[in-house]
């Protein structure tokens, strides 16, 4: 099982870098499209059926946003400019990360044996507990309910950021004109 | 732990684009595959050999599922982690449609009127 | 912004895509609403949830848009509703959880757990569903609106 | 079991956000009116949770490695009680502030959303609904720096959106190490756990991942360059906000708590901090030598005064920390105080360009009263309560034997002395400009606000001996005792 997932991973890693290194945005944003679901397959593989679901339809929604944004016209012309210097930091970034993280990851509880030190809880007692069949519904919904209400709360906050954002005026014309009235002598 | 670190190279990539693509539209793909690999992780981090989904059926062994249940918790987790990453996605998307609007350019290099 | 540039710009849009498509999307709007509803009433029994039902919900109505027109879409389900409606979803899911302060702790779930593998079971859990999924529902069409509708008019107004 | 007040100071923000909005759509001033009296009732709520024993609150009465718990002792008093005393002075400047602006509502609805999200991370026990509710302050602030949307303003939000991304994430990743290594989000189950435990690589990366993260939020020296775009763009009571208690909620306090409660306060880790302190200090004071626009130059004392607190907090000595805690605090007072200070100025004058300003103390007597607080506390002029703080984290380096960090720090108090004297000497002193011939003192609700600021910044430093005793020693010893911590959130 393990070998699938490398393979599955190594594919998402190209699929990745396609998306960050190609011309065409349009294509980018496929690419980055084609990693979400190699995720979700991942998802569905890894036996979590609820995040598997919910991945796909985000991503078909983001990847609704992501074009409509993308269809704007002049995309080729700015990545033709190579910004030498940003460039090399980026990939000495990535080198350090990458070997800070085989340095470190030795130490971790390895892959397939969680310890479960609270969740075994769950597992055992959450029907009793709680009454729904769905173990992750009982976690997010009743044991962490808090976590999910903060949730709603993100995604509340973060579409009237949008709509604030696409306000077309920020301040009342009457005041801009207050301004130039204090603020520059005739 | 090979799957971990090659999930963590998808983040590094996503990162990377972040910070050295001058592209909006790109770093938002870079934001989107950063999302991906965290989420990824942590679903990796809750798995276990021969594992099953933790939902029980009506007649289902309890014991067994108990015994060879995957860890709901980090599921629980990144539900919640896939709410974050849309609405950030969807506010990166307002931003970098009025950027565009005011700039007429997606270009970040160009988009340059803050100094100091 | 002006009403006038918005009503202009929903009146510009009233074609849509092909008779095809239109089709198509007519026979698959309700099946796909169809199947928001049971992922988000059965979020406790079966995988799925309020979330991922919210988000189905919030696809059918952009498929609507998409297919048909804008003028349409804004037609059967206009902003000002999906704003409310998105209100109205935050609101229920709070004050579940200050009617939990009622019964000792906020959300607690203080609703009767009823008989496992029951539509009808695991207290607020359903009810929870249900308002996370109408609030993501009408939030990311609402998104979708004003990522359609107003970025088009704040182009014309710099214009 | 501690009251209810715990998840009301919570819930209450959220219900008042979703009513705002929803009334909102029927009269416009709905927001001008919640605001202030939900920011009222939550200052109320931390005013008297200072006296409350310490506690906890299960949420949804789920005992703590199961449920989420709600942790109150006297640390995050102190946050409390600052985050809701500047969100009340801001939100009472903002009703006469925001006039100018359209789409009042939303804005009073995010400030509401952003003051919920900093009570959730002060009150939380738990590492995940720390992530969540730092996202919810984090966006509803990444929304308000682009709030004017103008091209300025777009673009610093912009950046500030993308580096806060990373830095979430970072946490992110943090979190799940963390909870790979002990099974565990519970902050004292993973304290209990990890004290039990052998040196591990792992755990050190994901420590790193913390600072790196509650670092860039912080606004700390290598990731501090949103910061002098992101604060000046804000309207004043969001830069006031975000300045004077954003970059401590969600950036300084995270940071300790883990540090210190969580991770038993490693050597390797207080080392950077401090370090990280030291050349915030300098770096960040030199920067702002070079300004002239009057919101910047605060906003990169920000940084250099943050450097400070990293100082005491690195020390790792009760003096120290209750000296960083008190610097913490008065900074949340004269920051707030000089920004929104700012504001009356800059929206009398219309400009933020000190060298177009000059002589406004005859014309505008109370706001320049106030910009001279602010600048000789921020500045560590006796009488004030910034000279005490840090006065008191120079003793403490000195006591530490950290004698380069005592030298750095009364260094940087003199060079930001001379940096408010440029400002006075502009904006307040001097001709007065012609055109300014028609100005007016600022109107009296902002007036009010600056005083009573004004006010805080004199009685907290003539009463400072008072406030250490009954505040800060008690913080500084809860956190030193990580033990007390554990058993007072999961016993035994």
């Amino acid at each position: 099982m393990e070998t699938f997932f490398i393979i599955m991973l190594v594919l998402m890693i190209i699929g990745a870098i396609i998306a960050v290194e190609t011309k065409n945005m349009l294509s980018a944003v496929i690419a980055a499209g084609v990693v979400g679901f190699g995720v979700s397959v991942l998802f569905l593989f890894l036996k979590a059926p609820d995040i598997a679901i919910t991945q796909v339809i985000v991503e078909v929604l983001s990847l609704i946003i992501l074009i409509r944004v993308t269809t704007k016209a002049d995309n080729e012309a700015i990545e033709r400019k190579i910004d030498s210097f940003a460039n090399i930091a980026g990939l000495v970034f990535v080198g350090i990360f990458v070997g800070f993280c085989i340095w470190a990851f030795v130490d971790m509880t390895p892959f397939g044996t969680p310890l479960m030190r609270v969740s075994q809880h769950y597992l055992s007692a959450g029907l009793e507990e709680t009454g729904a069949a769905n173990t992750v519904a009982a976690v997010i919904l009743d044991y962490r309910a808090y976590d999910t209400l903060g949730e709603a709360v993100v995604i509340f906050t973060s579409i009237l950021g949008a709509f604030v954002i696409l306000r077309s005026r920020g301040k009342k014309k009457i005041y801009e004109e207050d301004y130039v009235k204090v603020g520059i002598p005739e | 732990m090979v799957v971990y670190i090659l999930d963590m190279v998808i983040l590094v990539i996503g990162i990377y684009c972040l910070i050295a693509k001058r592209h909006l539209i790109k770093k938002i793909i870079g934001m989107v595959l950063m999302e991906y690999s965290v989420n990824l992780f942590l679903i990796l981090i809750g798995y276990r050999h021969n594992g099953i989904a933790p939902i029980l059926m009506p007649d289902e062994n309890r014991v067994h599922f108990a015994q060879y249940g995957v860890d709901p918790l980090p599921q629980a987790l990144v539900l919640t982690s896939i709410v974050i990453g849309l609405g950030t996605l969807a506010l990166m998307a307002a931003y970098a449609m009025r950027l565009y609007e005011k700039y007429r350019t997606f270009d970040m290099s160009e988009i340059r009127r803050l100094k100091g | 912004m002006k009403q006038k540039d918005i009503e202009q710009i929903i009146h510009d849009d009233h074609t849509g895509m092909s008779l095809i498509v239109k089709t198509v999307a007519r026979m698959m709007i309700a099946v796909i609403i169809l199947f928001a509803f049971y992922i988000i009433l059965y979020g406790h029994l079966t995988p799925g949830g309020g979330f991922a039902g919210g988000v189905i919900l919030a696809i059918a109505y952009t498929l609507m848009m998409l297919a048909f027109s804008r003028k349409m879409a804004l037609h059967k389900f206009s902003d000002f509703w999906a704003s409310f409606w998105d209100n109205i979803g935050m609101l229920a899911f709070i004050i579940l959880g200050f009617l939990g302060l009622n019964s000792g702790y906020f959300l607690y779930n203080f609703i009767w757990h009823g008989k496992p593998f029951h539509l009808v079971s695991a207290g607020i859990i359903p009810l929870a569903n249900i308002a996370i999924g109408v609030k993501v529902g009408a939030c990311l069409y609402a998104i979708f609106i004003g990522l359609s509708i107003y970025g088009r008019l704040i182009i014309k107004e710099e214009e | 079991m501690a009251s209810v007040m715990l998840p009301l100071s919570v819930g209450i923000p959220l219900l008042s956000a979703v009513l705002i909005l929803l009334i909102g759509k029927a009269w416009r001033n709905a927001g001008a009116l919640f605001a202030p009296i939900t920011t009222l009732i939550t200052l109320v709520f931390a005013i008297d949770l200072l006296g409350a024993d310490a506690g906890t609150y299960w949420m949804g009465g789920w005992p703590p490695p199961f449920g989420i718990v709600l942790v109150l002792d006297s640390v995050s008093k102190v946050l409390l009680l600052v985050v809701n005393m500047v969100a009340f002075l801001a939100s009472v400047y903002a009703v006469s502030y925001m006039q100018k602006y359209t789409a009042q509502n939303k804005f009073y609805a995010l400030f509401i959303l952003m003051l919920a999200g900093m009570n959730g991370v002060v009150l939380t026990g738990d590492l995940f609904n720390l992530y969540v509710f730092l996202e919810i302050a984090s966006i509803a602030s990444y929304a308000l720096v682009g709030f004017g949307v103008e091209h300025e303003e777009l673009e610093a939000g912009f950046k500030y959106l993308v580096l806060g991304t990373i830095a979430s994430t970072m946490l992110l990743v943090g979190i799940a190490i963390v909870y790979n290594l002990t099974g565990s989000v519970n902050m004292a189950d993973v304290a209990r756990f990890v004290s039990g435990m052998p040196p591990n690589k792992a755990l050190l990366f994901a420590l790193a991942m913390f600072l790196f993260g509650f670092g860039l939020k912080a606004g700390l020296v290598p990731f501090h360059a949103w910061l002098p775009d992101a604060h000046p763009s804000a309207p004043a009571p969001v830069s006031a906000m975000l300045s004077g208690v954003l970059i401590k909620a969600i950036g300084v306090y995270p940071l300790i708590r883990i540090t210190y409660s969580v991770f038993g306060a490693p050597n390797i880790i207080l080392n950077l901090i401090l370090w990280l302190g030291v050349i915030s200090a300098v770096v960040g004071v030199f920067l702002a030598l070079g300004q002239y626009d009057i919101k910047r130059l605060m906003a990169y004392h920000s940084v250099s005064q943050m450097g400070y607190v990293a100082i005491g907090i690195g020390l790792g000595t009760p003096l120290g920390i209750a000296a960083a805690l008190f610097h913490m605090f008065n900074h949340a007072l004269f920051k707030s105080l000089l920004f929104l200070s700012a504001g009356s100025l800059e929206s009398a004058t219309g400009t933020r360009d000190l060298r177009q300003m000059g002589g406004l103390k005859k014309k505008m007597p109370i706001t320049s009263l106030a910009t001279a607080t602010g600048s000789l506390s921020i500045a560590g002029v006796p009488p004030f309560n910034g000279f005490f703080s840090k006065l008191l984290i120079i003793i403490a380096a000195i006591m530490a034997k950290q004698y380069v960090a005592a030298g750095v720090a009364a260094f940087v108090s003199l060079l930001t002395l001379a940096s408010f004297t440029k400002v006075m000497k502009y904006s307040l002193l001097g001709k007065l400009n012609e055109k300014y011939e028609r100005l007016k003192e600022s109107p009296v609700l902002m007036a009010i606000v600056l005083t009573i600021l004004s006010v805080l910044c004199l009685g907290v430093g003539l009463f400072y001996n008072y406030f250490m005793d009954s505040i800060f020693n008690p913080a500084a010893n809860d956190l030193l005792n990580q033990a007390k911590y554990i058993s007072m959130v999961i016993g035994g």
